[in-house]
């Protein structure tokens, strides 16, 4: 049985070439975990950063400046705040399922790191099923939510979970059609392989090739969207909507539980970011059509050596960073929308036009 | 005048000794009853220490009670300790956007009652600062609302115009709150050298970056999902309960005794009083960031009408008012605030009331209150403008 | 009243509005008085509903912003209650005032809840800064603005600050209690007043009242600690001591009318002070009543008076120095010469 | 808190720690009166006192490290105060913005204002003023950062505190961190 079991691992992880890939398998896997781990705690912390300066600057003011040099350390400084802080759990609370609330919340994220793409060769694992698995497993950080809202025993805390649980079933069923769209064009399930779709991806009938944003610019859009409204951030944050629920479902988290789900949502924004530039920002192409520089022969994808591989890397978290800035320029400019409108929106309008857009893609696909 | 009867059923807002009782169906594990959701004294929505109880059948209010009291600081006993100028420091903190006005409401009384005549240039200065004030206290409603309704730029762009302004009025009173300016007779001192030309200059400043705020929270399509239609009150129910200011405007009743009954020189100068429709969230704002302008205007007119000459009269060594009674009501950016000042010939005032118009203003909330959603909850209590220490006192 | 009537294109005088108010309601109407640009109509308390109603519903009058209501402390005589009136149709304000039934141990008013949806706080208010009852209110409890578990009514005059019982003022004389001649005003109570009900304002007044009773052993006079300490549960103990000073006529004549015991106690009491007062007032002494004595009083106020000579000679000077330093003409509170260089600027 | 109150920690990891603390004061505003406005205006452009790592986006007490009590306290809103802080988790820190909070202030005198925050909760900085300038709020919370730097957090939670500091009592300002008039030009 364990063999079995021994062998399906080992065939995830020779699935194609990643750097994260070693002759030993137990390096593999150690390395592979600390990769996805190490990204998943750096990563977010950058778009933190980030989220910070440009809030700042378009609010006329200047953002954190004292702590790091120029305030990069804020966030840093703002994790060792919380692992001094004191752990409080209400007395009414629901002990274990208080304590267990951001965990479940957090691992999903960093689960999903594991299949993300940041760079030519540079991911943990391949998986067929990529897309399949990412979207599943994001799903389930709102449980983690859910039990949050629930076991603190917070009248404030419980309506968040709750709308956080509402938003969820209304969001994700554009989300999942809109990327399965994507799927059906690439043909694969694979991140990777959606990737390599898009840079061999030409415009029906032209020699011209573009990423999955120009066909599917109305299923960007709803991706987008939905992203946003999963992931609570204004101004689909009614789960926090700190005017009416205080913190929503963190209102009574403290210290280091609390960082963990400002970690999530955080983590929530670059995963989601990153799935949209892999599904229709081309992953780490610099343009269409452009191979990056050393992967010429090898089809654009792998091997690409040193500075290929750097480069990539590079465009990938601008392009994730591109999409950060847009959350937050989001986050500065937009009021919040009410619970009840956000619901309509999602099934009267984006419902309905996610399913206008795969029968549309599907009727291309057999068609050219 | 059939205003009780456009709601028949008595709201637990207005029983104020009657405490919720929950109602609870069904049976067995199947009992629910309504939530009931205490927001205050020190909640994000509330600014400042105001509270109120919901009584929620799942995010649907059925009722509100605010209860109120949190920020009592006894100013109507302390006034009958203080001299008539030691009121001054008092009257101006109670509305702490707007203590000129405040501040000014009881200079007139006095001088109303000492029968005194306030040199022409006082007068005109006393305006100028008034509307000045106006447009202080005004940014700071247009930057909390649209925190509460979930914007937080705008808070930052007003308090930019807030600083500005605020510097202006520093340069002439030495104050950022609390001006301490207006004297019985006059003011303190004259204007300093170039303060006009600020002014002129602030104020087009001002008139260039109203428009941002069009664009960033009065025309936002979001900002309009939230606020239209929401919490709409009617004018007959509005005047019942003594709502003034941009709240009753926004009824349609352009009621602003700026223009009715003009003190000052209100009465040389056009005042524009900007109306709302309907009366909802919408119209309230509107009528707030339309008061900008409006305020904008009367500065324009009041630089060019600024005459010389002095600034206060010789004052008697004992400011005393004589035995009598007398109620002057000014229109403070919030609404009218009224002083009903009685004097039994002493240094000290006998009785000082001050009719404050967040005080009438916040009764509306359990009206409006009623049957809307939390997050609506939350833009009718934003958009019904009020300050905390001018409910209390 | 005819002519009257049949003016509909214009705003009703006060003259003409007293005219029509009598009409309706005849005796309840008392008195009225435009002193002071405020238009006063005094309403007996069986009236007062009913002018409110008539305010509203009359067409002429149309009364129909409810501006505020408040109380009035009136002595001996209770308490008054002011409602005041706006009509935004004719832009007149009254402002209707009674006198509560009652006097200072129950003052009762009735409510004008059912007129105007806006006297719901207001007497609310009223009650919790006076005990004002107001007979027909939906509920005057919870207390609306102090804490739920205080005694005492604040606004009565007969209520005193602890702490300034504690600490005298710190600034340069006491305005509440000097005149300009020195004399000392005072505001004597009549009837039990409370410190507030926090520890501190307790123990404030507790050492206040220590202070008090020392000086109280040296001195004649009654001290201002003695009436914190009678709160509203004491006038019991009050009743059972030993006749406290009080005007005999007064409370004599007061019996006879069939006033109740307590109402001509506090009355009679309250006249003996007045008497006092009036007659302190003639001598230019004053200084019976307070256990300071009054006759280091008006130096202390001509103190008081040179030092303020001196500061604004002072500052006379230095802004004289500051005009000569900025090349000013003139000093800028005399002439508005600095108005006059803005226009300038400004063109 | 577990480990962090028994230990003294060794010294780079102290310096580490306080460090963390020092440049991320989640700050609950808890605006009273007329100094909030003032605490709101330090929070903004102009003041922006965000740049020393001053969050002022904890909306609830459990999340906040700073406590900023701004106007005047109430007897109706002392219990409320206390509970606040309460709730806060330790270590947290009060800063007593304007002389209500201070003393009482102009109400000295009142019958429902509590003479001082200090009769409630521990106060950590004092700013005085009324209402003080925002400039005077950054002194503080500058003040508050230099203390936080020096202490050691067993001892605080031990509830030996440094001496809570007054601004502008004691000692002379700090040149640099004297308060500076505005320039009257607009915000950045």
């Amino acid at each position: 049985m364990s063999e079995v079991l021994w062998n399906t691992a080992a065939s995830f992880t020779a699935q194609s070439t990643s750097i994260t890939t070693f002759d030993s398998f137990a390096v593999s896997v150690v390395v592979k975990i600390a990769f996805a781990l190490g990204l998943f705690f750096v990563v977010p912390i950058v778009g933190g950063y980030l989220e910070h300066k440009v809030m700042g600057r378009m609010q006329a003011r200047r953002g954190p400046v004292e702590a790091g040099p120029f305030g990069t350390l804020q966030l840093v400084a703002d994790g060792i705040k919380f692992i001094q802080k004191e752990d409080v759990i209400p007395r009414a609370a629901d002990r274990w399922v208080f304590a267990a609330a951001p965990g479940v919340a957090l691992v999903p994220g960093m689960l999903i790191f594991l299949v993300l793409p940041f760079g030519p060769g540079v991911f943990a694992l391949d998986l067929e099923l990529g897309l399949f698995y990412a979207l599943a497993i994001s799903s389930v950080s709102v449980l983690g939510i859910l039990m949050g809202g629930w076991a603190s025993a917070n009248k404030f805390s419980l309506i968040g979970g709750l709308r956080a649980g509402g938003q969820l079933i209304a969001y994700e069923l554009p989300l999942i059609l809109a990327a399965i769209t994507v799927a059906v064009q690439a043909g694969t399930l694979s991140l990777v392989g959606i990737v390599e779709a898009q840079a061999t991806f030409m415009l029906p009938g032209t020699e011209i090739n573009v990423w999955y944003v120009f066909p599917q610019i109305l299923g960007f859009g709803i991706f987008f969207l939905a992203a946003m409204a999963e992931l609570s951030r204004p101004p689909f944050d009614m789960p926090i909507a700190d005017s009416e629920l205080v913190f929503g479902y963190m209102t009574e988290y403290t210290g280091i539980k609390f960082a963990m789900f400002l970690l999530t949502e955080y983590g929530g924004m670059i995963l989601m970011s990153a799935l949209m530039v892999v599904l229709y920002l081309g992953g780490w192409q610099l343009l269409p059509g452009v191979p990056l520089p050393g992967c010429e022969g090898t089809g654009g994808l792998f091997d690409c050596g040193v500075t290929g591989t750097l480069l990539g890397v590079g465009i990938t978290l601008g392009k994730i960073m591109a999409l950060v800035f847009l959350m937050v320029w989001a986050r500065v400019a937009y009021p919040r929308l009410r619970e009840d409108q956000l619901q309509r929106f999602a099934w009267l309008v984006l419902v309905p036009l996610a399913l206008l857009n795969l029968a549309l893609v599907g009727v291309a696909k057999v068609v050219f | 005048m059939s205003d009780l009867s456009t709601r028949e059923r008595v709201h637990p807002g207005s029983a104020p000794g009657e405490d919720f009782h929950l109602e609870i169906v069904g049976d067995g594990d199947f009992q629910t009853a309504d939530m009931k959701l205490s927001i205050g004294p020190a909640h994000p929505a509330t600014h400042g220490v105001f509270r109120i109880v919901l009584e929620m059948d799942g995010e649907r209010v059925t009722g509100a009670r605010p209860v109120i009291g949190y920020m009592h600081r006894g100013f109507e006993k302390l006034a009958e300790h203080r001299d008539y100028r030691q009121i001054k420091a008092l009257v101006n903190r109670h509305d702490w956007l707007s203590g000129f006005s405040n501040e000014l409401g009881v200079a007139l009384a006095v001088e109303r009652m000492m029968e005194m005549e306030v040199p022409d240039r006082a007068q005109w200065i006393r305006m100028l600062l008034a509307e000045w004030n106006r447009i202080l206290n005004h940014l700071m409603f247009i930057g909390s609302y649209a925190i509460e309704l979930g914007a937080i730029t705008p808070m930052f762009y007003a308090f930019r115009e807030r600083e500005d302004i605020q510097h202006l009025l520093e340069s002439a009173t030495g104050g950022r709150l609390h001006f301490t300016y207006n004297q019985v007779g006059g003011l303190k001192i004259d204007l300093p050298k170039g303060f006009l030309r600020q002014s002129t200059e602030l104020s087009a400043l001002i008139r260039k970056r109203v428009p941002d705020y069009h664009d960033l929270v009065l025309g936002n399509d979001i900002f309009q999902a939230r606020t239209v239609g929401v919490g709409p009150l009617p004018p007959e129910v509005a005047l019942s309960l003594g709502v003034t200011g941009p709240t009753l405007h926004a009824t349609g009743v352009p009621e602003d005794s700026r223009v009715t009954e003009p003190y000052l020189k209100y009465g040389e100068i056009d005042v524009d009083v900007p109306v709302g429709e309907n009366g909802d969230s919408f119209d309230r704002f509107y009528c707030l960031l339309a008061r900008i302008s409006a305020s904008l205007d009367i500065i324009d007119q009041i630089h060019d009408h600024l005459p010389a000459g002095p600034v206060n009269t010789k004052l008697p060594k004992m400011v005393k008012a004589p035995e009598g009674a007398t109620y002057l009501r000014t229109e403070n950016p919030l609404g009218q605030l009224g002083y009903w000042l009685e004097s039994d010939g002493g240094r000290t005032p006998w009785r000082l009331k001050m009719r404050t118009p967040s005080f009438s203003n916040v009764q509306a909330i359990p009206y409006l209150l009623e049957g809307v959603l939390v997050p609506d909850a939350i833009a009718v209590l934003g958009s019904v403008f009020f300050v905390v220490g001018d409910i209390d006192r | 009243m005819t002519d009257v009537l049949a003016r509909q294109d214009r705003a009703l005088t006060p003259e003409e509005t007293e005219a029509l108010l009598r009409d309706r309601l005849g005796d309840q109407i008392l008195s009225s008085s435009t002193d002071f640009a405020t238009f006063t109509v005094w309403v007996a308390p069986g009236g007062w509903h009913a002018a409110a109603q008539l305010c509203r519903d009359e067409s002429l009058l149309a009364y129909d912003l409810f501006d505020c209501l408040l109380g009035v402390d009136a002595r001996d005589d209770g308490f008054d209650v002011v409602a005041v009136l706006y009509s935004t149709s004719t832009g007149n304000r009254i402002c209707l005032r009674t006198r509560c039934e009652g006097g200072r141990d129950a003052p009762v008013c009735p409510s004008l809840t059912d007129v105007y949806r806006g006297a719901d706080w207001m007497e609310r208010e009223t009650y919790d800064m006076f005990g004002i009852d107001f007979p027909g209110h939906p509920g005057l409890e919870p207390r609306i603005l102090t804490v739920e578990n205080f005694e005492g009514w604040p606004l009565r005059k007969d209520f005193h600050l602890a702490s300034r019982v504690a600490k005298p003022w710190p600034g340069v004389n006491e305005p509440a209690e000097l005149d300009d001649e020195g004399n000392v005003i005072e505001r004597e109570p009549e009837v039990g007043g409370a410190p507030g009900p926090y520890d501190l304002d307790k123990a404030m007044a507790e050492q206040a009242r220590a202070v008090n009773a020392s000086e109280e052993d040296q001195e004649e006079g009654e001290g201002t600690g003695d009436d914190a300490q009678a709160s509203g549960s004491e006038q019991q103990d009050e009743d059972e001591a030993p006749a406290p000073e009080l005007d005999q006529e007064t409370y004599d004549k007061l019996i006879a009318e069939g006033k109740s015991e307590r109402i001509a106690r506090s009355k009679a009491k309250a006249a003996l002070i007045k008497k006092q007062r009036a007659g302190g007032g003639d001598t230019g002494g004053g200084g019976s009543d307070e256990g300071d004595g009054g006759d280091d009083q008006p130096s202390a106020a001509e103190k008081a008076e040179a030092r303020r000579k001196e500061q604004a000679e002072a500052r006379r000077k230095k802004a004289e120095e500051r005009a000569a330093e900025t090349g000013q003409d003139d000093d800028a509170s005399d002439e508005g010469a600095p108005g006059a260089d803005d226009e300038e600027e400004q063109a | 808190m577990g480990v962090m109150d028994q230990v003294e920690l060794p010294k780079p990891v102290k310096y580490v720690f306080n460090w963390g603390r020092k440049y991320s004061l989640w700050c609950f505003n808890f605006g009273l009166a007329c100094c909030a406005i003032e605490f709101i205006a330090a929070s903004t452009s102009r003041h922006d006192f965000i740049r020393h790592g001053v969050i002022p986006f904890a909306h609830g007490p459990r999340q906040a490290d700073l406590l900023v009590v701004s106007g005047t306290l109430t007897d109706k809103m002392a219990p409320a105060v206390k509970r606040l802080y309460e709730e806060m988790p330790e270590p947290k820190y009060v800063i007593s913005f304007g002389s209500c909070a201070n003393c009482g202030g102009p109400y000295w005198d009142s019958y429902s204002v509590t003479k001082g925050v200090d009769q409630i909760i521990p106060v950590d900085v004092y700013v005085p003023g009324c209402p003080p300038r925002p400039e005077a709020l950054l002194d503080g919370i500058i003040a508050l950062q230099d203390m936080i730097q020096k202490e050691s957090l067993k001892e605080r939670i031990a509830g030996r505190r440094l001496d809570p500091i007054t601004l502008g009592a004691d000692e002379p300002l700090p040149s640099d961190s004297s308060p500076a008039l505005p320039s009257g030009g607009r915000a950045p």
